[in-house]
C-alpha cells in the first residue's frame, strides 16, 4: 500500500543527511565534551560547530545557545527560567490561549506557585492582538509568551510587534518557535525575543533535542540543575551526536528551507482548495494568510476526527486530528475551542501537515481517498440526515 | 494512547448493521457532541427477541466498534438476555479498548438500555 | 599514537550494536509514538519494548519506567517531582554530602523553595552508615536519596538497608544508580527504592536519554510539563532512537556484565596494585572493597590533578580528575573533601575509570607511563623536596 | 571549559625555566594548596636586569603554562620593563587562557611581584 505521511507537525523523518552526520559521534568520538582530555575535546568542538551553526541560523551570538532535550524542556526551561529568577521583581506572566500545553501546563503549575498568568484570548483566525498584550502588561508583570506558529492550526503570530512592547515595557519576552523553527527566517533581533524555544525533530533533525535562545544579560534560573554545562544553564551530559544531528539539520534548512516553503504553500493551497471544493460543510482553520505553508486544518461537520483518522490511516494517509478522542481529558483542542469552533466541528477536524518530500502525487491521492471516506462516515453519523436536507 | 485491538479496528474497518430501521420498535440516543459521541441504536422486537438491530455513531473509532459490536451481541437475544450485557461484556467482546476509551463503551450500554427501554414503553403502550 | 580511554564513569563508547538497533527509527519508522497513525504506532510499539526490557532487568513494571533525557533530568525529576508532591506532608529531604551535582544542586534550589535538607556525612571509605539516614528522619521528612554508587571513588552503598530503614518509616526512598545501572544486577523490590535515576550512555547507550522509575502508587508531580506522554509524568516527544539504544543497550548488559565485571575487577586491582607499589606517596580514594569494578581512584601527593591529567593526555591516556581545576567553582572535589582528604590530596586525584573493552595491554601500557609523569611533575612541584627528604 | 591554545598546550609540554636557582636575588612563593595551585618564581639580577628565571609550580595546566611564560618574560628584561608585565600581558602571551584559568595568569603576575619585592628588599639591605 501507498503510505504517505502528512503529519510533519508531530514529528519529521530525520534526513539521511542529518543521521550520516550523527553516525560518527557514537561510537568514534564519544566522549564527553566536559572532559579535558583529548576525547572529550574532540566532542566538545563538535557540539561548539552545532552551537554556532543555530546561533548563526537566528542572528544570535553562540554562548546564547542552550542545548536541550527538546521543545517541551526549553518551553518549561524559559517559564520557570524567568519566573523564578523574577520572583521579587513580580509574579505576573502573560500568554495566550493556543499555546502548546508544554507552555500551559507550566503555567498551571506556576500557578500553584503562586504565580499569576494571563491567557490573552485569540480572534477567530487564531491572531493575538498585540494591543491585548499591550493592555495585559501590569506592574508586576515579569514575562509574555507568545508562540511564533501554532502547531495546530498554523496561525503565524506578529511575534515583532508584541516584542517590541515587551521591550518597551522591560518585560522580558519567550516565543515558541518551535513549528517555525527551520522553516523560515528567524532574526531574534528583528522579533525582539529574549528567549526562544525550537525542537530539532521538527526540521528533519533528531528528537531528543532541543534549543533554548537566552538573550545575553537575561536573568535565568537553571531548570535543570547539575554540572557545569551550558555555562551552568542546562545540566546533563551532551547528547553529542543529536546535537550534531541538530545543527546539520539547521545547515540544510539554511539552504532549502525558502523554496520547501514555496513548494509546500502550493500543495498546501492545492489540497486546501480541493477539500474545501469537493467535500460539501468543510472549512479551513486558522489564518489563511498568515500560516504555515505546511498547514492544512480543516473541520468536517457531521463527522468525528479521529474516525476520519483511522479510515485515513486504512488507506495509507497519516494525519491528526483536533479531537477530544486523542487525548486523556475528553477536551476537543483547545486551540479549537478557542477560535470559536463548536465542539462538533472541534472534534471533527483533521490537520494535515506537509513535508519537504511530499508530492503533487501524494496530495491527488488525499483529494481522491478522503471523499469517500467522509461520505462513509457520514452515513454512518447521526448528525448527518440527507433526508431533511 | 494504547493501541487498538485487531478486533477493534476490524469492527471499525467493517462496521456490522450500521445504518438505521424504519419504524423501529425501540431507539435509544445517547451522547452529545461535548464529550464528542453520539450513539443511536435502532432495535426490531419479536415476540421478546431482538431480530434486527442498526446503529448510527457519530464518534472515535472505539465509538464505532463498540456501537457496531453491541448490535452483533443484541440480535436475536431476548430482551431479558440484552438486558444483561454489560459495557465490559461490549469491551471484552472486542479484546478489550485502551483505558481511555473505556467511556465509549458505557455509551453503547447506556443506548442499549435506552433502545429497550423505549420499546418497553411503547409496547406497554400499544399493550 | 596509541590512544587508551579510562573515563568510562564519564560516558562510554555506544555499543556498535546498539547503533545498528537505532538506525532504524530516524528515517525509516521515524513517526512520533504519540501519533494514532500506523507511523506512529510503529514507533510506539519500538517504545514499549524499550520499556520492557529496562522494566524486566531491574524488576519493575513496565508502566513504572518513564524516560528521560538523562541522569540529570531524572535526578531533578525524582527529587522535585516527591517535594511538589508531598509539600503538605512535610518539607524535610535526606541527602548524602557526596551525591551527584544533579542532586545537590536540586536540593540548593529546593532549599530556596523553602525545603530543609540534611546533607549525610560519610566515612573515610565513602560509605554511608544507614544508622545516620535513621537518626536524620524527621516528622517532616518526606523523602531520602543516597546515591548507589560513587562516579567519583566508586563506593557502593548499602542500599537496601537504607531502603529499608525508609520503608519503615513510610517515607519515599530514591536512588541515583546511573554508575552502577548496567553493570551489576538491580532488583528495585530487593533495595526497597520508590525512585531510581539511570542513564543510558554510562552502560554504551546512546547520550541523552535516561530513564526513572517510579514504584506504582508514589504520589509525583511532573518535572517535565505537558502533553500526555509517560502516563502524565514526562511530556515532550519520545526520542525513539535513544529509547530503542537504551533497550539495546540493557539487553547487551544483562548478557555480559557479569562476566565483564569480573575482568574489569581484575585489571582495575592490576592497576591499583601496581601504581600504589610503583609510585610512592599515592593512596586509593573509596572503599576497597564495596567499589565499583571499573573504578581506581587514586591520590599522588605533590602534583596536581589537571596537570597529570594533560600529561597523560600527551601519552594518549584519557582519565579524570577530582582537581578544582577542572571546575568552574575552583573548589576541589566535594566527594574527596567528604572522605577527609586534605586540599593537596583532593587536587592530586586521578580517576580511571575501565571498560568492557579495556584490555590489559592498555593496563599495562598505563603502568608503564604514569611513573615518568609523576616524577617529572613532582620535580616541577615546590611541595616536592627530594633534598629535604 | 573552553580547550587550551596551542601556545598554552606548548607550554605545558615543554616548560621552560623548570626548576630552582641556587643563592637567587629574589624568590617570590604565592597561591596555597586550598586555591589548588602554588607557584615559586627565581630570579638572578645583574646590573639591574634578570639574567635569570626558574619557577617550580602545583597546579593545573594554565597554572604551568603562566609559569612558564612569566620566565621567559622576564628574561633580559630590567626590573622596571619587568614591573610593567601584567597578568594580561601573560595571558596574552599565550594566545589566551580559558575564563576560569584566567586567575592562573594573576598568580603568576603576584609571583613576579612577590620575587621582584624579595630582590629589591635584599638590594637595599645589601646596599
Ligand atoms: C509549538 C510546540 N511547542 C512545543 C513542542 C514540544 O516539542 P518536543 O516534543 O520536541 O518536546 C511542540 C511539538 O511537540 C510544538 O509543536
Ligand atoms: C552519579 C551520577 N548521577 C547523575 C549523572 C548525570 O547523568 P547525565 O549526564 O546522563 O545527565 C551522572 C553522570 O554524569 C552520574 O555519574
Amino acid at each position: 500500500m501507498k503510505r504517505i505521511y502528512l503529519d510533519h507537525a508531530a514529528t519529521t523523518p530525520t534526513d539521511p543527511r542529518v543521521v550520516q552526520a550523527m553516525i560518527p559521534y557514537f561510537s568514534d568520538i564519544y566522549g564527553n565534551p566536559s572532559s579535558l582530555h583529548s576525547f572529550g575535546q574532540e566532542a566538545r568542538t563538535a557540539v561548539e560547530t552545532a552551537r554556532n551553526q543555530i546561533a548563526s541560523f537566528i542572528m544570535a551570538r553562540p554562548e546564547e545557545i542552550v542545548f536541550t532535550s527538546g521543545g517541551a524542556e526549553s518551553d518549561n526551561a524559559a517559564l520557570k527560567g524567568i519566573a523564578y529568577a523574577r520572583r521579587e521583581k513580580g509574579n505576573h506572566i502573560i500568554t495566550s490561549a493556543i499555546e502548546h500545553h508544554a507552555i500551559l501546563e507550566t503555567c498551571k503549575f506556576l500557578e500553584k506557585q503562586g504565580f499569576q498568568i494571563t491567557y490573552i484570548k485569540v480572534d477567530p483566525n487564531g491572531l493575538v492582538d498585540p494591543y491585548d498584550v499591550k493592555k495585559a502588561i501590569t506592574e508586576r508583570t515579569i514575562l509574555v509568551s507568545i508562540m511564533h506558529a501554532n502547531n495546530e492550526i498554523g496561525t503565524i503570530q506578529p511575534i515583532s510587534e508584541i516584542g517590541k512592547i515587551a521591550k518597551e515595557a522591560g518585560i522580558y519576552f519567550h516565543t515558541d518557535a518551535v513549528q517555525i523553527f527551520g522553516h523560515a527566517p528567524i532574526n531574534v533581533d528583528e522579533l525582539h525575543v529574549d528567549l526562544l524555544s525550537a525542537s530539532a525533530h521538527k526540521l528533519y533533525g533528531p528528537k531528543g533535542v532541543g534549543v533554548l535562545y537566552i538573550r545575553k544579560g537575561t536573568k535565568f534560573t537553571p531548570f535543570l540543575h547539575g554540572g557545569d554545562q551550558e555555562r551552568g544553564r542546562r545540566a546533563s551530559t551532551h547528547n553529542v551526536p543529536g546535537i550534531v544531528g541538530f545543527g546539520a539539520a539547521v545547515e540544510l534548512a539554511k539552504e532549502g528551507m525558502v523554496q520547501e516553503a514555496e513548494k509546500m504553500t502550493s500543495l498546501r493551497n492545492k489540497l486546501i482548495k480541493g477539500i474545501l471544493d469537493s467535500i460539501e460543510d468543510t472549512r479551513l482553520n486558522g489564518d489563511p494568510i498568515k500560516r504555515l505553508p505546511s498547514n492544512a486544518n480543516i473541520s468536517v461537520a457531521y463527522v468525528e476526527g479521529e474516525s476520519m483518522l483511522l479510515y485515513l490511516d486504512m488507506e495509507g494517509i497519516a494525519c491528526s486530528t483536533g479531537s477530544a478522542c486523542t487525548s486523556s481529558s475528553l477536551e476537543p483542542s483547545h486551540v479549537l475551542t478557542a477560535i470559536g469552533l463548536s465542539h462538533e466541528l472541534a472534534h471533527g477536524s483533521l490537520r494535515f501537515s506537509l513535508g519537504k518530500f511530499t508530492s503533487e502525487d501524494e496530495i491527488d491521492y488525499v483529494l481522491d481517498t478522503l471523499p469517500g471516506i467522509i461520505e462513509k462516515l457520514r452515513t454512518m453519523s447521526p448528525l448527518y440526515r440527507k433526508e431533511t436536507r | 494512547m494504547e493501541p487498538y485491538s485487531e478486533k477493534v479496528i476490524d469492527h471499525i474497518r467493517n462496521p456490522r448493521n450500521m445504518g438505521s430501521i424504519e419504524n423501529p420498535d425501540g431507539v435509544g440516543k445517547v451522547g452529545n457532541t461535548a464529550c464528542g459521541d453520539i450513539m443511536e441504536l435502532y432495535i426490531k422486537v419479536k415476540d421478546g427477541v431482538i431480530i434486527d438491530a442498526k446503529f448510527k455513531t457519530f464518534g472515535c473509532g472505539a465509538a464505532i466498534a463498540t456501537s457496531s459490536m453491541v448490535t452483533e451481541l443484541i440480535k436475536n437475544k431476548s430482551i431479558e438476555e440484552a438486558l444483561k450485557i454489560s459495557n465490559r461484556a461490549v469491551a471484552e467482546a472486542l479484546d478489550g479498548l485502551p483505558p481511555i476509551k473505556m467511556h465509549c463503551s458505557v455509551l453503547a450500554e447506556d443506548a442499549l438500555k435506552a433502545a429497550i427501554e423505549d420499546y418497553q414503553k411503547k409496547a406497554s403502550k400499544n399493550g
